[in-house]
This record gives structure tokens, sequence and C-alpha cells, in this order.
């Protein structure tokens, strides 16, 4: 390595240590799925619905077939298991007859070029017949509404709904002198890691198949890859290049098993990319949420009750949704200690773009209601932010909503100090 | 799809008549245009190599603008920054450094979107366009060229622009949604001197308010003669509200521009050096 | 048809396509894969290069215009036994993160101190400002650019 | 006219998985005849740094440095299962997987050290700056590297397998309680903002960040998770938004979804506070996603303190902000 570079700074555990890849990122060398090519290789473009509820009558795919370049047209017949998902297998690899969301993929062809690929997936034609979509989680909860996944949850759409029950509802608004109550809503939001979706898939000399992509969990995707094709957990093998941010979009599979079932059908290795735009069609979001709040606290402010009710929208498909408003409800109160506690949390399926993981998973929507409720009794009291939330932290040996006990490490009331200094005057309101 | 790269105004031209054919300026709109297949072309005239298309010079009082020169050249030019402030400020705004290197002032006149930031300044610096042809050189106002659909006939290769050197100070703001890499929402330039203290010769132009940048001859008459202490910004924001009020008319923006549209002005008039510390500001 | 550039301080002659991107020609014909393409629309600067010593988005460059021009990609910089000031800053303040925009803010910051060596602050985050950065917040990257500029005036 | 103000924003995150799933995470470590050591794990590097925490960490068990340690990870037919990028849990989790196989390839190493140095525990050995040393007396050691040279070629081997599970519990589906999550993250933000009362436009000016990660084991990278966290905290409360239309993306690229630039980011203070987390590795707990938590509330909050104007709905763009002034004068 290079001499002149100052390396690291303080002992090994707790110093400044240089990480090691840094040296390939900034001169250029670091390989990322769309940098990697193999001899041979074909490309594969997946053909997406434009429409988020509908269903496939027919494919015309002669035009596809015959034209320039292309060596292979499948379709979900070619797919021996077809779905795949985080909790459950609900999200096809090729959709059969039933789209559920915009961006679903219907046909993947592979021809020698990208160009071709791509103009061979113009010619592709799907009959869709749109049927109405429900893209409003208020609506796609209630009874007698269609069911979108019958098969996995039954008549309803509300995929999970967990309550968190702490405490006396009614003795704690007996208790409270100050009452703060709002709605709030959270927005869609992407990823948008600078690296689209690319991937390498190769069958190799073992007969082993390979596939090369940016994932945040190999072994998952190898999991899902070999349920899609019918093949052993050793038969398959991903490898992580590198990876071009992720922050939960790259925990479901997007184009691995697609890439992997033309490079097993074809023999070929094959290389899929995403545009930005395929890229947005094609990976989880986080969950738009709506949370109404009414919290309760005494004239000395201190918090007596919370109730709350918060809906996810989980899109078309489960991914982690489950998990993400378990999160929310779990972390609803903040981390504040609330005596009595009634929260409501539920995942609804809609026709919307699914979501699933992203940075703060359910524990950063919340944030908006619970700390927007925090400065609003502030107000109401009389009381400086700073001091309302210092009355209520949570601490060691608080409890929390869902009635564990922190028993360890519980810096909340160092932060708020580290940066009380930083708030001035200003906010003396 | 074939590409040339002609050295002359007369090979361009030559080269320009044939049919299918489009000028490259920079192409940081054409490109993109042409790969999402918004434009077709059977080929591309690249006006890279054409020097005199390249040029920014004074001559007597006039600043000559040659229709080649890019954002950052215009950004780089101390004639520029002093006596066009309103263009200045307006390519300071545009894109990103690396599309700031690559566009042109020819390219964002042709592209013509309604946000194209230096329409407005070069509307209010009075610019002329000269505009190129197999029958010659014509010389039209940005004004009354903006009103003409297409700008010109096929064929006619937009030269560059010609602003009349007044003396007079300008300035120029623009909203975003962030502070780079945005894409107008609405952008103010204005033009104006002092004399004895009231305001004579005011233009002012607005972007991204309606399909094309226009100048506001109401406003324009309001203003002129005004005293320009503190009242005179409150009455060119007061003013402005009704202007973009009336552009924008049913669209969906217009409830969010015609409130926005007193803080640009504000800031646009903040912009002009001598209203910068006084009472105007 | 047929163009002659200079990559990196090569000269090639290359046979392209009138409509064939700059960056698809360093990417799929040189294999010069440290130019990344993040947008495709120049808004995230990811494939920037220099050329003729100004920094363009290579997704918005036609190879055809680069005829006749010298390009500078991020392998042109610097090696292992001897990095770019700018390469040994974000190495050194741990402005790297998934490593994905650093090529293209590397060129942003190369291209900066070349035409202007003593930057203020405010001129740092412009000359940066094309560029994104979904990982960093960008605090990491300044503060390496500001680095570079002390090492290049000494 | 443009209106200061500044807001404060807290929040907490449960790291892992959490809900009593088996949140697992494995390793496996070979120490070389030089001394130097390979770790093998699933745990993959996203851009967040893991690789270079996990090296630290070996490397601190085992008296060498971070870059003799190289980490070979997300290669399913090379390293274990060490679960997903993601939930804030590679220091914590796969760390603590990382010290746990180490420390077996370590103990067959002062085994051996002991008898070497003729010392009779191995208790009594430890590994500081490339040496292997007698506890209390310095001056009795060897070389790490000649040590283990020596020890290989008499067919002793130093590796290790292991892993770590985080503790948790299920919480009850009718009444939500149960021991979710272990540990937990706090931060808390300021943010300061000015506020332009006629366009609606913020600009988040300052933002001071301090945030309880248990132990910093590499404070330069914990500092580029904050301010990468308040970067993407910055987007999700002012510019963010996938908009639909029947269902379908009507944003999709990167000049219509906007995310922030470099101009758009605040003047940073980055505070690292470290309470420390016993279970977890040399203390430590995780700060991944927690950094990004606070800076939504924080700016909503100091745009209030600024205007006056409470936002309930995100982004916070300048149209709400003008439409909830103006419901404000008409109060």
């Amino acid at each position: 390595m290079n001499g002149t570079v100052g390396g690291t700074v303080g002992g090994t555990v707790g110093g400044r240590v240089l990480r090691e890849d840094a040296w390939g990122k900034v001169l250029g060398q670091a390989a990322f799925p769309a940098d990697v090519r193999r001899e041979g290789q074909i490309y594969a473009v997946a053909v997406r619905s434009p429409h988020a509820h509908a269903r496939i009558r027919g494919l015309k795919l002669d035009e596809a077939r015959k034209a320039e370049g292309v060596v292979a047209v499948l379709t979900s017949a070619d797919v021996p298991h077809n779905g795949h998902g985080v909790l459950y297998r609900d999200q096809p690899v090729l959709v059969q007859d039933h789209v559920r969301m915009a961006g679903d993929p219907v046909v993947l062809v592979g021809a020698e070029t990208l160009a071709e690929a791509r103009t061979a997936a113009g010619l592709v034609e799907v009959d869709y017949e749109v049927l109405p979509g429900l893209f409003d989680p208020e609506e796609a909860m209630k009874e007698g509404v269609p069911a979108l996944h019958p098969e996995i949850h039954g008549s309803t759409n509300i995929v999970y709904h967990l309550p968190v029950c702490k405490g006396n509802v009614a003795k704690g608004w007996a208790e409270a002198e100050v009452t703060v109550e709002r709605d709030y809503q959270t927005q869609m939001l992407d990823h948008a890691f600078l690296q689209p979706e690319a991937v390498l898939a190769y069958v190799d000399e073992r007969g082993h198949l390979v596939v090369e992509v940016a994932t945040q969990y190999a072994h998952y995707d190898r999991g899902e890859i070999a349920h899609a094709l019918g093949l052993k957990f050793n038969q398959v093998r991903v490898k992580t290049v590198s990876v071009g941010g992720a922050f939960g979009g790259r925990e479901d599979i997007s184009l691995q098993i697609m890439a992997a079932l033309m490079a097993w059908r074809t023999l070929r290795p094959v290389k899929m990319e995403n545009t930005r735009e395929e890229s947005f069609h094609s990976h989880s979001k986080r969950h738009p949420m709506r949370m109404h709040y009414k919290t309760g606290a005494t004239r000395a402010g201190k918090l007596t009750v919370l109730e709350a009710r918060i809906v996810g929208d989980a899109g078309a498909y489960a991914s982690w949704s489950p998990n993400i408003l378990r999160k929310a409800a779990i972390h609803a109160t903040g981390p504040y200690e609330i005596p009595n506690v009634r929260v409501d949390a539920y995942a609804v399926l809609t026709n919307n773009p699914y979501t699933g993981a992203m940075r703060g998973f359910g524990a950063a929507q919340p944030v908006l209601a619970y700390e927007s409720q925090m400065d609003l009794l502030a107000r109401e009291l009389g009381l400086s932010p700073m001091e309302l939330r210092l009355r209520n932290i949570c601490r060691v040996g608080s409890e929390t909503a869902t009635g564990q006990v922190l028993t360890g490490s519980v810096g909340m009331e160092e932060c708020l100090k580290a940066v009380k200094s930083y708030l001035g005057e200003v906010s003396a309101r | 799809m074939y590409y040339v790269r002609p050295e002359t105004v007369a090979e361009v031209l030559e080269a320009g008549e044939k049919p299918g054919m489009l000028y490259l300026a920079g192409g940081t709109d054409l490109i993109l245009k042409l790969r999402r297949q918004e434009v077709q072309a059977r080929g591309l005239v690249d006006l890279q190599a054409v020097a005199e298309l390249r040029r920014i010079r004074v001559e007597g009082d006039r600043l000559e603008i040659g229709a080649m020169v890019s954002f950052a050249d215009l950004l780089n030019n101390d004639q520029v920054a002093t006596e066009a402030r309103a263009l200045w400020l307006a390519c300071r705004s545009m894109g990103a450094p690396q599309i700031r290197n690559q566009a042109t002032l020819g390219g964002n006149l042709a592209n013509c979107s309604p946000a194209a930031d230096s329409l407005p300044a070069l509307l209010v610096l009075q610019a002329q366009v000269r505009l190129l042809s197999h029958s010659g050189e014509t010389l039209v106002p940005l004004a009354e060229l903006l009103e003409r659909t297409p700008l010109w006939p096929s064929g006619t290769l937009l030269a560059g622009f010609r602003l009349p050197l007044t003396g007079g100070a300008s300035g120029f703001a623009k909203l975003g949604r962030r502070q780079a890499l945005a894409i107008a929402r609405l952008s103010a330039a204005v033009a104006l001197r002092e004399e004895n203290g009231r305001a004579s010769g005011v233009r002012l132009a607005f972007g991204a308010a309606g399909k094309r940048a226009f100048l506001s001859a109401d406003l324009a008459e309001k203003l002129n003669g005004l005293v320009l202490d503190g009242g005179f910004t409150e009455v060119a924001c007061r003013e402005a509200r009704k202007v973009i009020s009336r552009a924008l008319g049913e669209r969906a923006s217009a409830p969010y521009k015609r409130e926005a549209v007193a803080g640009v002005v504000r800031e646009a008039l903040a912009s002009v050096e001598f209203m910068k510390s006084g009472e105007g500001a | 048809m047929k163009i002659e550039l200079t990559v990196n301080g090569v000269a090639r002659i290359l046979e392209v396509e009138p409509e064939e991107r700059l960056l698809d020609v360093l990417r799929e014909r040189l294999h010069l894969t440290g130019t990344k393409e993040g947008c495709g629309e120049g808004e995230c600067g990811a494939c920037t290069v220099i050329m003729d010593g100004k920094t363009v988005n290579s997704c918005m460059v036609l190879a055809a215009q680069a005829d006749g021009h010298a390009v500078t990609t991020i392998e042109g910089l610097g090696n292992r036994g001897s990095l770019h000031p700018v390469q040994k800053a974000f190495l050194e303040e741990g402005a790297v993160q998934c490593g994905f925009c650093t090529p293209g803010m590397v060129l942003s910051a190369k291209a900066l101190l070349d035409r202007s060596p003593h930057p203020g602050k405010e001129q740092i985050a412009v000359a940066m400002s094309g560029n994104l950065c979904r990982c960093t917040g960008y605090d990491k990257i300044l503060r390496a650019v500001e680095r570079a500029a002390g090492e290049v005036k000494e | 006219m443009k209106k200061r103000g500044r807001g404060l924003g807290c929040a907490w995150y449960g790291t892992g998985y959490g809900n009593g799933f088996p949140d697992v995470s494995s390793a496996f470590v070979e120490i070389h005849d030089d001394g130097s050591v390979s770790v093998l794990t699933g745990a993959i590097d996203v851009g967040q740094g893991s690789s270079t925490i996990f090296a630290q960490i070996a490397a601190e068990e085992l008296g060498i440095d971070p870059e003799e340690v190289t980490v070979i990870s997300g290669d399913t037919d090379v390293t274990p299962d060490s679960g997903t990028s993601a939930a804030t849990r590679h220091t914590y989790n796969t760390g603590n997987a990382v010290i746990k196989a180490v420390a077996q390839a370590k103990a067959s190493l002062l085994t051996y050290a002991a008898r070497a140095l003729h010392c009779t525990t191995a208790d009594g050995i430890e590994l500081k700056d490339h040496k292997v040393r007698v506890k209390g007396e310095p001056s009795r050691s060897l070389p790490l590297a000649e040590l283990v040279s020596k020890a290989r070629l008499e067919g002793e081997r130093f590796l290790g397998s292991d892993s770590y599970t985080a503790r948790t519990t299920r919480v009850n589906p009718e009444t939500g309680q149960g021991a979710p999550y272990w540990p937990y993250a706090f931060g808390s933000q300021v943010a300061e903002v000015e506020v332009d009362t006629e366009t609606g436009n913020v600009q988040v000016l300052r933002v001071a960040a301090a945030h309880d990660l248990g132990k910093a084991i590499n404070p330069l990278q914990a500092e580029g998770q904050i301010a990468g966290g308040i970067a993407q905290g910055v987007g999700f409360a002012l510019l963010e938004e996938v908009r639909l239309s029947e269902g379908r993306i009507k944003n999709p690229t990167f000049s219509q979804y906007l995310i922030p630039t470099v101009l758009d980011m605040p003047e940073i203070r980055a505070i690292l506070v470290e309470e420390p987390e016993g279970t977890g590795p040399y203390d430590a707990k995780g700060l991944g996603e927690p950094a990004m938590l606070p800076t939504i509330a924080a700016i909503v909050n100091a745009i209030d303190d600024a205007v006056g104007v409470r936002i309930t709905s995100l982004p916070a763009t300048p149209e709400k902000i003008l439409a909830a002034l103006a419901e404000q004068s008409k109060k």
C-alpha cells in the first residue's frame, strides 16, 4: 500500500480506521454489478405491466421471438416455482395472470445485445384486462372489498394488525390535564441508491448457477433463486460485488431470479441492468403511513396516556410489511415512558407499488407524530420542548409500552444534554 | 443517423438544409430527447467547431454572444458579470457545473422550455436574436421571437444574441425545489435605472409562468417613475402577484405561484447591485 | 463513424454509432467501468468525466461530440503507488461509503482544483453540486476536497 | 421575509430483527502462519463499512492491525450466513459473532502459547502489538508470527466458527407485550432552519446530532452514518415523494424525484454518545438507521419555531407551508 496515505488514527477499536475498499472506489476499480462481464454474455430485459391491476388475457410473443438477436423469450410457464418474498412467497417471478401493481414483470426477453433485447421487448404484446384498483389503504381495509391475495390472507387486505396495550387508557385520560390530538401523514419514498439494480448470472464449469449481484443478503437471494428454479442450495452461488447503496431497497428480490432463470434456460451468461426508471418501478418503497395520535399529560408535564392508530400502505405484496408495522407500533410512544398506551397498527395491501424495508423500518414514520405531539404539548404546558422531554424520557429501568424493562445502555438523556446548547434562545417558545 | 461537424456558417447552413437534420449545440436537452424518442433526426449538425458561434465580445455599445457560448463561459466572463448581471445570475442558477460546461445559450433558446433559465434575463436585457439563413441575417428582438411558433423556419441557424450595453442594472432570481440541479418553478428577471431617486427603464420578465418566458409591460408601466424606496419593492411584489395570476389562470400551480412570486421578485430586486444595501431591498 | 480522441492520455481511434453516448463507449468499448451510470439524464453526476479540462456528464455527450477532444476518466488519475491528492484526501477523510458516486466526485474535485487551486468553502460546494450522493450526506466529501486543496497548495 | 427557527427531535430504535425471530450471525476465522487473519462472514458491506468494523474487532482481539485482517463477505459458496445487512444489526450481531469465532481460534493459540512460554495457564497469556506475552511479565514474549508458524509446523491449526444470536422475545399478538428488541439506540438532533414566508422554501442551516451508539468502534464511519442519515432526513422532511396516479409512479426519474444535493445540506455537528452496552462488542450497539430519524422531527419542529405553523403531512413542501401560513393569518 501507499505509505503516504495517513493511516489509522487512535487504537484499533475506537480508531479512525480507513476502510480498505475505499482504495478500489477512489481508483475506479471497485466492480459494481453493471461493471462485471463475462464472455458471450447476453442481455435480458423485463416487460413490465403499465397497469396497477389487471388480468392477463393473452401474450403475443411471435414478433419478439423473431426479432434480431433474440435468444429466448420467457414467461411464467418457464418458472418452475413462480414465487418469492421475504415473509410470504406472494410475488411472482413473472406474472401468470394477475397483475397486482404497475411494474410487475410479465415477460423476459433475452438477446445478444441490450439494444436488441429492448427492441424485442417492445414487440411483446400483452393483452391486459384492466381491473379497478385499490389505491387507498383506508378503502382497502374495509370489509367486502376484493382481497388481493385471498390464497394467503383470506378475504382481507389487512396483512397485519398489532395492538399494543399497556396500563389503563381510561385511567390515563382521567389523569390527563392537557390533551393534544392530531392526524399525521408520511409519504411514499424511494431509496434512491445511486446504483441501479444490475446482475450477471451464468452457469459455471461445475454446472452451478452463479449470480453476481449487489444485495443486502446473499444467502436469502440464494434460497429464493434455488426455490424458484427447483435447485439445491449448493447448486446456486450468490456472489456479492460492490453494493452501490441499499438502505433497505435491496432486501427483496429484484432481477436476481429473472437473470438466473434466463441463464439456466439458455446456458449463456446473462446481464440485466435496470435503468433508473426501471429501478423506480421494480424495488420496494417506504410505507406511507397515516397516524392518528392523541396524547395526554398532567400540568406538571408528565405523560399519562397515548392512543394511536397507524395505517401503513403495504402496496401489492407483503414484503416486510408485518414486521414494519409491528416496529411502528412498538416505537409509537417515542423514547418516553407512558404508563397507559393503546396503539393499533395495520398493514394493508393495495395496488400501489409494494412497500418494504427502508432505513428506519417503520420506526421512522412515527417520529413525525410523536415528536410533533411533544412540541405541541410543551407549548400547551408552557414548558420548553427540552424540559418536557427530560421529564418523560426513558432511562435505565424504564418500562416501554410493550412492558420491556430497559436494563442496559439507555443514552437518551445524554443525547439530549449533548444538543441542548444548540437549541439556544430561539426555541424558548 | 449521421453526424457532421462543419467549421463555417456556410457549411452549417448547407448541411442544415437536408431534410431531417437537426443542429446540435451542447446537447444536454437534445440528446435526452433523441434517446427518449421525443425527437427524431436523420442526422445531427454539430455546431461546436464553428469558432464565430463561440465568441463573447463587445462591439461598440453592444455585447455579442455567440449561440454556442456555454453557461460556464458566460459565468467566467467579467463583462457579462457586470454589464448583464441578470444573465450572469441566471447562468449561475442553471443546473450544475457539468451541465453549465456543456449547455449553451443558443441551446437554451432553441429548446425553449417554459422554465428556460436564461430567457427572462435575456428579455429584460433587451436581447436581439441573430438568425441566419440562406437569405441572409435577420435580427429579431427576443420578445418578438418568443411569440412565434415555431421560433424560426427549419434550416435557420440561431447565430447569437446582441445585448445593448445601456449601463442599466439588472438582477435575477429563481425559485427551485432545491439549491442545485433544480428546474425553475418560477423565475424573475429585472432591469432598471435610477434617475433622481426614481426608477426608470424598468423591465420585468418571468419564466416558468406559462408556456414561454415573457416581459410584463403592465409591471413596467406601474413601476416606472416610482420612488426607489422601501415601497418600490412592495409595489413590485404586489403587482407581480396580479401578473402571475393572470398568466397562469386556472393552472394547478397558480395558487402557489401567485403567492410565491412576491418572494422571487423581492429576491430579484435585491440582487440588483444598487438595490442591495438601499431601502429598495 | 470513426472518431479519434485521447482517453487518459492515450490516443484512441474508434468506430462508433453517431447516437452512441460517450459513457457507453468508455464503459462498453474501452472497459473503463469506473465511469458509472446512475440516472442517464445528467442529474446524478456518477458518469462525470473531464473533457478538455471541464467536467461533463458522459451520459449526455455523444461519442461523436468527443471526437478530437481529450477525456480523463477516474482510471486516468492515479494508481495505488501514486494517488492523486483528491483520491488520497477522499481516503483519509472517510469520504467514501458505497463508492458509486466517488469517481464522479473525485473528478469534479480535480477539475475544480486544476482551475482554482485555492477554492473557498462555497466554491467547493458549488463545484460538487452536480454530483449526488445518497450515503455520506456530503460532509466528509467537502472536507476531503478542502484537504486536497490544502495539499495541492503545498 | 426569511425567518429562522430551531427545533428538537428525539428518536429511539430497537436494533435487530426483533420479535423473537432468530437473529443469528455467523463467522469463520483462520489465523495464518504470519499472524494475519481471514474472517469469513455472510454480512455484506453495502457501503456502511461493516467489513472495516469486523477487521477492527478481529485485530483488537488478536493484537494485530486491521490491515492484517481480510474480511471476505457475502459469497454463499464461501461464507456462512450472517443475516441481512439491515436493522442496524451487523456491528452488534455480526460483530459479536466475529468476537466469538476469533475467541475459538484464539483459545487454541493461547493454549499452545502457554506451553511455549512456560506459563501455567492460557489465561495468563495475552496478544498485544503482534506479540504473544505473559501477562504481568511482558519481557516473556514471542512474536505472534513466529509462534503461529512454529505451531502450524507442529500440526496446530487456529480456526474458529461461531454464531451469535440477539436476545428478544415475541410480542403477544393480542396485547403487544414482550421484549421485542435488544439493544435500543437513541438519538437527539437540533435543526436550525430558515423559512421564506413568501415562497415557503425551507433551507436547513445547521443540524447538531447526538447519537448513543454504545461505543464508536470507528468514529470516522460513525460520523459518516450521521451525516448520511441527516441527508436522508432532510429529503424525507422537505423534498422527496413518490407520486402516484392510479398506482403508477409519476416521477420515476432523478429529475423528478429530488434528493438533496450538497447545497441543500446543513452544516453538521455530529456528537457520539457512548453509553456502554455490556452485551455488545466492545459495548457497541448500532447507528445506521437511527441517524436519520430525529432529523425529520427536528426540521418540522424548527419550521414551527420559525413561522408558527405545524406541518403534519410530509414532505413539508413550499405549497403546504404557504397554505398553512395563509390559514394562520386568517385566524
